[in-house]
């Protein structure tokens, strides 16, 4: 009944100065993740740090459940030093995922920053089927965008921009989406988003969605302690009121979001 | 081995109660532990009208520890009567609801109003919940104005009372006394320690709130000390509580003087905590030869 | 970047002390640290004649802190001056002498011994230490008897007088006010929180007098609030302390309100800890061209 | 200046089912550890532990500085988790050591449990002289003693007992003192007691050391906090008043202990 579980580290790749890809499996049977799925995971084995700390699903492959994460603090040190055969703590899945599409639509995924993490698992999900989604990733240098050779291998090429222009188009990447918008009317007809990233990007990709009426999915990150629902540590405030991103979310319509 | 234990007029299976506020209406943990199993499960403070708390950031971690300041949102009393008590119902498990007002009269009427549904075991008063808003803190830090309240609710109700006492405060004694003498069935001890932290990069409190609830083993210490306090000065039963993340943790609070423990921020860490604590009291035990948790409670030898 | 700062009539060379009962009488440190950057080191708490303190055990740690019921043992002031205060008069670091006394009269004659001995800059008058004899905890508790206890001190020396005050309070705020009004020239804060461990297997306490003062990380969120409450209600500087571990700690209780801070239970962990957080401070402050710590202080954006 | 150092563990094996001999080399050129010197080693590299642990100069080999330990706690638990490679903050060498043995004088060593850690350093260092000290070691079972191979290379026969009589003679190290001291008056007669070990043997050494008119030095746990003479934490109680552990000690004449 419990969805805590051990898992095992398999291995704890190093891609960029900050960016780190776990895969872990899990020491029993667990229920099977989604995009935009989550794991409250602990990266000490003692009271430091306390809590778990919330991870998207990445990637599901053969050889493991996968995160993609960024050293930030704490948490994600401790974390950065697991090695293969390392056991952490684990509860999940959590969390209600990204919703599917409708029957025909077309697919819009925006990721910045490490937000590809769950947009990754996403595309992944997306790519085989007939409408290949478009996906537009931001990143602050070249040298922080990650898998690129991935996305490329699961027949996805990522528009890219960066902060500082050295790889990609230069700017944010709403801007570049607005031009795509601009650009294929037709596309954006009956077309659905959905995004991954800094608080900065979703509102204005909000405000984008809303200006273009476009459908749209955030998934939000919110300081958390439980995970579960219980704690009320983890709120957004939406037009239905306060809500739980780690339960209600983390994934909530664009337009319901109050910035 | 009897675990039942009678935290006064209330009687429960076994010592190990979830804290309100980290356990949710009991349901949101149902996927995840056996709550069954748990002697109480004390619900997140309600008031009689709904409550929205604090904006987010509301939670984050400190050493040992997490600071809160979730500012008692609610779905208010008939909400909770209406849907999530039935669900509650099922359990063995008997039902504490946390519950507060922002005036004398408030806590009376919430107390009255949760007296007459079916499947609430017990009342716990929360007059110590430190995010104060109309300056209500105070109900928590006076002994008079404790008083005072508590005999509101007394008279109010014929339901076990706990009052639910503060930390933030110079003789935690004296509070109890206070309830005590005002009819209180029982104590729980404790809340939160008023804290803050400061994000040194913005420069901003890193809680909307400034200041928060510590809680977590941080401050288990100060928890021991004030339940052994109290302990030898009032005559009812205690309910200690304060950074309890295992077995050994809760029997420190019984050796304390503590009648009963809640396990509060420990649940995030693991849903399962609360019945794991309660095997491994019961391991203690038996390894020991102790036929009843009344044979812990106070039992610490100075 | 100029990091001197003045607490009060106190001249420092930069913000960061060596806590009372933490860093011996200075010497102890000698061969581990470069005494001589610090701005200040606060010494061991002295009384008229020396004291045994408590029988062991003393420490104990607990989650991310540590219990100590020390009990005040020292040398005694007459001995001090003579074996201990020439060696730390070799230092540019100034020396802030903690003292206490079992009365009011006692106190004032502390203060005014202390204040003709040559090479103190301060005098740091203890009226919370946790670990009460004589019933004397109450000049730290009761905001009347502070203001008469400091009072008496204030007109027994001329000497830079900070107080320190105990976080076992409901109000900290109304006793920082008390010692202002009584003419400190500055506040320390905090002491440690009054707390207690027991041994489940033996069932005894794991200090020898029962209780004990909890100190380490595990306090920093309620010292921080302390700090915050108080420069919010009284003119004169802060003394910021309580589980400063790293500079980003210390960051937070000048933005929070400290002009100085205090390192204690860090310079167990790593008897360099007070010279390391020194150079944290330089590098932040250099990072973000700050030039003076006085730009820190009480710059918390609420 | 500093004695704060880092070290890389070497080793970390597993001798019982709660004993360890953990093997580190000093990252930097430290002071040379003298027998009854100790280390407080950090256990963790966070918050918990908090505080460093004191454990005695066990040996001083080839390949590094040698702590024996057992397994009694949370901070013990943590650093049997060690593994080679991973480095150690400590700070040592610590307190005054074994007092030097006056000339000619012959050599009583007494060791309870994990106390043969500091006295097998004092062994090996005595051992190379003309008069061999006589080594008595207790323990509780047979399962527990420890390093009787290395005794045995250093040339020493170590005359064990333990609790239950499963090696050995069964009963208190002291009984077998006893009978020593008894059978050979010329030895006794210019002879020097070194101990570590539980209170309890400690204690009846210290009556038995009177009763001969032994001189006899024992080195003393408390729990410390700072090693170092500043907490004042590390009490003992003596003739000449409470005295630090840490700083004063760890080893303090027999006679001046009071129980
Ligand atoms: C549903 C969800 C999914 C996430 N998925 C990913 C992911 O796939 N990859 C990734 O790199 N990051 C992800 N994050 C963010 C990640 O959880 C934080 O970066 C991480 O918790 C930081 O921990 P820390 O101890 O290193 O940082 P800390 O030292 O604690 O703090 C650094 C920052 O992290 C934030 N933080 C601290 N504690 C928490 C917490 N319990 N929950 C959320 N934020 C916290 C703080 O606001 C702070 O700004 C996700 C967050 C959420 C809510
Ligand atoms: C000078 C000295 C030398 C020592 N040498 C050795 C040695 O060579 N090998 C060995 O196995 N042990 C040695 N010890 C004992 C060792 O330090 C303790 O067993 C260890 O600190 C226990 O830590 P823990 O975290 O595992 O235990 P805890 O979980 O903290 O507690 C278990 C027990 O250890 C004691 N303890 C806790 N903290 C300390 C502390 N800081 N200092 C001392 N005792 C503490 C407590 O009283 C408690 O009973 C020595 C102690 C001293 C004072
Ligand atoms: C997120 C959170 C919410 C809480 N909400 C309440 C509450 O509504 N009413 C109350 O009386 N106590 C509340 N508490 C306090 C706990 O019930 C408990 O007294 C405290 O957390 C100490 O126990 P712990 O350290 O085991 O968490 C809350 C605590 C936390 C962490
Ligand atoms: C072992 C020990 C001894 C102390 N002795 C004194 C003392 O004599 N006088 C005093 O005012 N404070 C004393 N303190 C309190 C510290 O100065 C400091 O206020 C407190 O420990 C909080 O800071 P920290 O968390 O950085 O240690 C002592 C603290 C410790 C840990
Ligand atoms: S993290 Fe506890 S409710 Fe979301
Ligand atoms: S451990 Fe601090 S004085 Fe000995």
């Amino acid at each position: 009944m419990s969805r805590l579980f051990e898992a095992s580290v398999k291995e704890n790749r190093r891609l960029t100065e900050k960016h780190y890809l776990l895969t872990f499996n899990p020491l029993k049977k667990i229920r099977r993740p989604g995009p935009g799925n989550f794991f409250m995971i602990s990266a000490g084995n003692g009271l430091d740090p306390l809590l778990k700390r919330p991870f998207s699903l990445h990637r599901r492959t053969g050889s493991g459940i996968r995160i993609l994460y960024r050293v930030t603090g704490r948490g994600t040190a401790i974390l950065s030093r697991k090695r293969p055969g390392d056991v952490l703590e684990i509860i999940g899945p959590l969390g209600n995922g990204f919703p599917a599409r409708r029957a025909g639509e077309n697919t819009i995924l925006v990721a910045g920053g490490v937000g590809i993490a769950p947009v990754f698992a996403l595309a992944e999900h997306l790519a085989a089927s007939a409408k290949k989604p478009v996906l537009f990733y931001g990143a602050k240098t070249g040298s922080d965008l990650l898998c690129i050779d991935e996305l490329k291998s699961i027949g996805i090429e990522p528009r890219i921009c960066t902060d500082t222009g050295d790889t990609g188009r230069k700017g944010p990447v709403t801007g570049m989406l607005r031009e795509f918008l601009g650009k294929n009317p037709s596309f954006s007809e009956d077309c659905c988003i959905y995004a991954c990233g800094p608080e900065s990007m979703l509102r204005s990709l909000s405000a984008l969605a809303g200006e273009y009426g476009l459908r749209g999915y955030a998934a939000l990150e919110q300081n958390m302690a439980c995970g579960i629902g219980a704690c009320l540590g983890c709120i957004v405030n939406t037009t239905r009121g306060y809500k739980r991103v780690c339960r209600d979310g983390p994934v909530f319509p664009l337009n319901e979001i109050i910035w | 081995m009897n675990l039942s234990v009678n935290v006064g007029k209330l009687k429960l299976g076994n010592p190990v109660i979830a804290a309100s506020g980290t356990f949710g209406y009991g349901e949101e943990y149902s996927g995840f532990t056996d709550i069954g199993r748990l002697g109480a499960v004390t619900v997140k403070g309600l008031s009689l009208s709904p409550r929205e708390g604090n904006p987010p950031p509301r939670i984050v971690e400190t050493p040992a520890g997490m600071l809160n300041a979730v500012g008692l949102q609610n779905i208010g009393i008939d909400s909770f009567i209406k849907d999530k008590l039935p669900f509650l119902r099922q359990f063995e498990t008997r039902v504490i609801v946390n519950f507060f007002g922002d005036s004398i009269s408030e806590y009376a009427e919430a107390a009255a109003r949760l007296s007459s549904a079916e499947g609430v075991h017990a009342l716990e008063m929360n007059i110590s919940c430190p995010n104060k808003q109309a300056g209500w803190s105070i109900f928590g830090t006076d002994p008079k104005v404790t008083f005072r309240v508590v005999s509101a609710v007394r008279k109010a109700t014929a339901m076990p009372l706990i009052v639910k006492l503060s930390p933030n405060v110079t003789d935690i004694a004296m509070m109890a006394k206070a309830a005590e003498d005002a009819g209180a069935d029982a104590l729980s001890l404790i809340n939160t320690l008023t804290a803050m932290a400061i994000d040194i990069n913005t420069r901003r409190p890193k809680l909307a709130n400034i200041t928060g609830g510590l809680s977590g083993p941080a401050i288990r210490p100060v928890a021991v000390r004030m339940v052994w306090e109290c302990y030898r000065k009032v005559k009812i039963p205690l309910i200690g509580m304060g950074g309890i993340m295992s077995a050994e943790d809760a029997i420190e609070f019984m050796l304390a003087g503590a009648t009963a423990v809640a396990v509060g921020t420990a649940n995030f860490v693991n849903p399962g905590a609360a019945v794991d604590i309660l095997q491994g009291i019961k391991t203690f035990m038996s390894a020991r030869g102790i036929r009843s948790p009344r044979e812990l409670t106070g039992a610490v030898r100075c």
